[in-house]
């Protein structure tokens, strides 16, 4: 039974790692919480199910259409919308970060409807046994996918040039430019990165879950708390509390009630911050004011 | 630039400009000979709106923090309406003030993490978090609450008066709207709406002032929660349906739409956003996204173009809200 | 004249709504330290940064080597070889030294940079030293002279350095002072501000007193300007 | 009613720091360092960077605590106390990169200044009951006469944020007078000002401090304010006091020269 609870627990938290992670890299890069994040998420599911449904186009084919129209976006929303608000309050930025989100969430109604999706089966299907724990193949895959991108991710953060460019902006804007980073052009790099990552929590999510428009909303809370619990601002802080998030959401509905699965994330935060606002891994960090 | 002002004139807060409170709404008093039903219900909703925004602002623009709690002070005050209505047969207008009062509480509650120093983007995920716990206690608690199926709220009845029709009703909330739009008014152009927007200017400076910050926070913040929560209740009372679904995040992002468009920190600007938003998605509700589109794109456009809201243009076209309202 | 590699013509700048510089003249001739003098608030960084590209002035021109730089942003004013040691020196704190030089190095080439690596090692032995320290857990005046070394790791044409002895306790002070004079050695152009004007005038070719955002006196160190009168000008 | 034009300070109150030194973790920013300022008199602190004038405004507003020494106000001693309630004792100050509320009025900074002395109920002024709205008119003259001693009442209704700079020091510097404190710190009051608003500025000290017999403490660069303003200079060189002096003779002072001439 508990062997049962963790496996799902990770497979269900690694997608909430996922989409903190996204969250993360645009945070790190622009210290701007991104509140329509969720919407990026969904509107990732959202593309492939246009070309996988409606246009008939082969699934893996249409992930990565989605990935890169997402990138290209994520871009366009930096470089058009929040690079000129940045000197601004962050009011401000909150409120435009949630603009886009809700335009996006009405972009695909305009095309979907009101009504609740089943995404299609694009994952295999069926289950299968080891020891006493039952797996889903699909469960592996989006464990295994997210696992793959969280790699790479480390790689090129830690070992690559680009990943020194990015720690360097992370760890000091002005010094970034003073040593001729074009910080601008990396920030709009890292903002398509960050919802390309999205796109992909959401190609994983939505097979999972159903796909309907306001998928955004819990996704983002999730994000929000596993954010919190890691620690605002760290990338293992996003990846270890969004694994944390997913098995207590397990656990708690397991022993307790089910009825708590859904408010797990909302006690975190609100405990976290009232109590330990570092979180885990976090440090004081410091948000654009 | 400001005309000069001559040092023996009268106060601006005291000024004949006090009377605008009073004339638009007798000027609204011939608005029902009109309309007809379902128009005269989206006024009716355009002034539950006018409340949310009003309050909204108090503490996103006077007082400058970045709470996202209200859609839970909105639902909060309307079940607490509901509830009251609907299992105990309270009398309507004390049922109305329970749904204020219980607003205030929670405005009040909110502000404990703000006093626990939490600001910015970490006090917007909080109140975030709190606002999808409420909905969860709606759903859970459903003796009360009657769960996802929600609340059906008797018709009103106003001293052996039923309110039948949206006309009626229209009556009692403009009454009650504009008491508080004028109590509101009182309260921001008085010494503690100053040192609001003190705080929320320059913390520090307000401090060494003199002014205790903490408590004004407390106080805006149920102030805030009290004028929202009355939203709750008139809205309860006008839709006589009270469910879950209808506080959640969506209708969160349409208070803050409200507040943003119709300028940050402005009475005025309030009630114009409320119309401009409640107007807008109902001329467009047969067309299914193209709602959020406009609320969206309005949104993008004040934040790029006009920073200070549809409040900026209203200056603009007349000094009267300048001087009628404390701050634009 | 030839040898000027940077030419300020009535460089007006700030921020919005507020002036800061208001018609600033002045020139740097290759090889040779200029020092920026004057009291908080005249506006000596202000000028690195109207160079540096860090504030975008809204008059005036800036030529280097001949070209308006003016108005470009930071990164390809960096291009054309103008190095800046801010005062908040700016480094990556959670690095190790050797990964602060290599980024300021970061436009150039793998190459390049490990060229320069090895110049600055033996320029600052101190540094090669502690290639793997963290610069968090650095004193000031160590971290003042990575900040240095890093600027210098792009070869820079111009140095402008902001404060090099600023908040340092006096051992620092004749540490810098030395690492100043080593620098004017290799024949490096600098344009700095300092306040300290002893040691300004140690390293210094000429020197600007800015008073109000404009050029109040200059002149050439060592044709018998008396420090004294400086000190009074500016601040008694 | 009490007009700020004619009243005298409410207590006027001597400032006297004796041997105050504040360290921080062995680093000493302060040492030994006695000071006084007497109703009505304006004394300067300069020194170069680094000297310790900021750490001196900190620990006299109780920001930081001292490692020995004393400072009192009148015959009450206030180091030890919390800065609200230094604030309380008639302690005003302003801040070096402008204190104002931008986004308030002229007149509403100077009635937030006021805060503490309008008197009204909460329940009063929701309701717009007369006597709220007396006490709010009163306090709107009182600002009133406040802007006219400076003759700048025609900026009232203009947002402080929009104000330009020598304008914005005023405006400062009569909200924290408002409740006619017994002590003012200026902290860099001339950053940013052109300088004919300097010599204005000048003007406006001395005048608020002879008249309101304020003593004035304030911390400049701008020299010929410096100079123009001050009843006495202190000077400070790495946390030490080294000259305590009328302005004519700082300026020949030799060690204060050194000082500026810096290490090296």
């Amino acid at each position: 039974m508990l062997a049962q609870l963790l496996v799902s627990g990770v497979s269900q938290g690694a997608l909430y790692a996922l989409v903190a992670l996204a969250m993360t890299v645009i945070y790190r890069a622009t210290t701007v919480i991104n509140f329509g994040h969720g919407d990026l998420v969904m509107a990732g599911a959202f593309v492939v199910y246009l070309l996988v449904v409606l246009a008939g186009a082969p699934f893996l084919i249409s992930a990565l259409l989605a990935v890169v129209l997402l990138f290209a976006f994520g871009v366009a929303v930096y470089k058009g919308l929040i690079r000129p608000i940045m000197a601004g309050p962050h009011l401000a930025l909150a409120m435009m970060a949630v603009a886009v989100g809700y335009a996006l969430r009405g972009l695909a109604r305009v095309v979907w409807g009101r009504e609740v999706l089943p995404f299609p089966k694009v994952l295999p299907q069926g289950t299968f046994m080891v020891g006493p724990v039952i797996l889903a193949p699909s469960d592996l895959i989006v464990t295994g996918s997210v696992i793959a991108t969280v790699a790479i991710l480390a790689i090129v953060f830690y070992a690559t040039r680009l990943g020194k460019t990015a720690q360097a902006v992370f760890q000091s804007e002005r010094g970034a430019a003073l040593v001729g980073i074009n910080v601008s052009a990396f920030q709009g790099t890292m903002w398509g990165i960050g919802a390309a990552m999205a796109a992909l929590g959401g190609i994983l999510i939505a097979p999972v879950t159903l796909l309907y428009p306001d998928l955004a909303a819990s996704t983002l809370i999730r994000a929000f708390a596993a954010m919190t619990l890691g620690g605002f601002g760290s990338f293992l802080g996003a990846a270890v509390g969004g694994m944390l998030l997913g098995l207590s959401e397990l656990l708690v509905g397991a022993y307790i009630s089910s009825k708590l699965i859904d408010i797990t994330a909302y006690l975190i935060i609100i405990g976290v911050l009232l109590i330990r606002p570092s979180g885990l891994f976090g440090r004081q960090a410091v948000v654009r004011v | 630039m400001q005309p000069s002002i001559d040092v023996t004139a009268p106060p601006t807060t005291g000024g004949p400009s006090r009377r605008i409170f009073w004339i638009i709404p007798l000027a609204l008093l011939g608005l029902p000979f009109f309309l007809n039903d379902y128009t005269q219900y989206i006024v009716n909703l355009i002034l539950v709106y006018v409340l949310v925004g009003v309050g909204f602002n108090i503490v996103l623009g006077n007082l400058g923090q970045l709470a996202f709690a209200n859609a839970a002070f909105y639902g909060i005050g309307a079940y607490a309406t509901a509830i009251l209505l609907y299992h105990y047969k309270v009398p309507l207008l004390l049922a109305i003030a329970a749904g204020s009062i219980a607003g205030g509480l929670a405005g009040a509650l909110v502000c404990l993490p703000v006093l626990r120093g939490i600001r910015s983007f970490y006090l917007a995920i909080i109140t975030l978090a709190f606002g999808e716990l409420m909905r969860w206690v709606y759903i859970n608690a459903e003796t009360w609450t009657l769960g996802s199926m929600g609340l059906h709220v008797p018709r009103p009845v106003l001293f052996g008066w039923v309110l039948a029709t949206e006309k009626q009703k229209f009556y009692l909330f403009l009454v009650i709207v504009t008491l508080i739009i004028a109590a509101t008014s009182n309260l921001l152009r008085s010494r503690v709406g100053r040192a609001f927007m003190a705080i929320r200017d320059n913390e520090l400076a307000a401090a060494s002032m003199g002014v205790p910050t903490a408590l004004y926070m407390v106080l805006a913040f149920a102030w805030s929660g009290f004028v929202v929560g009355t939203a709750g209740a008139l809205y309860a009372v006008l839709v006589r349906q009270v469910s879950p679904e209808a506080f959640n995040l969506l209708e969160l992002i349409v208070h803050f739409g409200i507040v943003v468009v119709g300028g940050l920190g402005s009475l005025a600007g309030s009630i114009v956003g409320a119309v401009a938003l409640t107007m807008a998605p109902e001329l467009l509700r047969d067309l299914p996204g193209y709602e959020e589109l406009m609320i969206a794109l309005m949104m993008i456009l004040v934040l790029l173009f006009l920073p200070g809201g549809l409040a900026t243009l209203l200056e603009r076209a007349t000094s009267l809200f300048r001087q009628t309202y404390y701050r634009d | 004249m030839a040898d000027e590699l940077l030419i300020a013509e009535k460089i007006e700048a700030g921020y919005p709504g507020k002036q800061i510089l208001f018609g600033v003249d002045f020139s740097v001739r290759k090889g040779e330290v200029v020092v920026l003098l004057g009291a908080n608030g005249s506006g000596k960084s202000t000028v690195l940064n109207a160079v540096s590209g860090f504030i975008k002035p809204f008059g005036g021109r800036m030529l280097f080597n001949g070209q308006n730089i003016a108005g470009l942003p930071s990164h390809q004013i960096f291009r054309h070889g103008i190095a800046q040691v801010s005062q908040a020196r700016d480094l990556f704190p959670d690095m190790s030294v050797e990964d602060n030089l290599t980024l300021g190095a970061s436009q150039r080439g793998a190459a390049k940079a490990a060229e320069s690596r090895t110049a600055v090692y033996r320029d600052f032995p101190r540094l090669g030293e502690r290639r793997g320290q963290i610069v968090r857990t650095m004193s000031g005046g160590e971290q003042q002279m990575v900040a240095i070394a890093r600027a210098l790791m792009s070869g820079p044409l111009l140095l402008l350095l902001d404060e090099p002895s600023g908040g340092l306790a006096p051992k620092f002070v004749d540490e810098i002072a030395q690492i100043m004079a080593r620098l004017k050695q290799g024949g490096i152009t600098i344009l700095m501000v300092e306040q300290n004007i002893k040691l300004a005038f140690d390293t210094a070719d000429r020197f600007l007193v800015l008073k109000d955002g404009t050029v109040a006196e200059r002149g050439d160190v060592g044709q018998g300007v008396s420090q004294e009168e400086i000190v009074r000008t500016i601040y008694l | 009613m009490i007009d700020p034009a004619t009243a005298s300070s409410s207590i006027a109150r001597q400032l006297t720091l004796t041997g105050v030194s504040v360290g921080f973790g062995g680093l000493k920013a302060l040492t030994g360092v006695s000071i006084d300022v007497r109703p009505g008199e304006v004394v300067a602190v300069i020194g170069p960077n680094g000297a310790g004038k900021t750490t001196l405004f900190n620990a006299i507003t109780g920001f930081v605590p001292l490692a020995a020494g004393r400072i009192t106000l009148g015959e009450e001693r206030i180091d030890g106390l919390y800065p609200h309630d230094i604030s309380a004792r008639g302690i005003r100050r302003t801040f070096q990169n402008g204190g104002l509320c931008g986004h308030l009025t002229v007149l509403e900074n100077i009635l937030a200044g006021l805060h503490s002395e309008v008197r009204s109920s909460i329940v009063g002024t929701v309701l717009g009951l007369p006597n709220a709205r007396r006490a709010e008119r009163e306090a709107v003259a009182r600002a009133r006469s406040l802007l006219s001693l400076l003759d700048i009442g025609r900026l009232e209704q203009q947002q402080a944020g929009t104000l330009s700079g020598g304008q914005q020091r005023m405006v400062e510097i009569l909200r924290a007078i408002a409740t006619n404190p017994p002590l003012l710190l200026l902290d860099e009051p001339a950053v940013g000002l052109a300088p004919p608003v300097r010599i204005q500025l000048i003007e406006i000290i001395r005048r608020l401090a002879k008249t309101q017999n304020i003593g004035v403490l304030l911390i400049e660069h701008a020299i010929e304010l410096v100079m123009g303003v001050s009843d006495r200079i202190v000077v400070l060189n790495y946390g030490e006091k080294i000259a305590d002096d009328a302005p004519a003779a700082i300026r020949s002072n030799k060690a204060v020269l050194e000082a500026y001439l810096g290490h090296g």
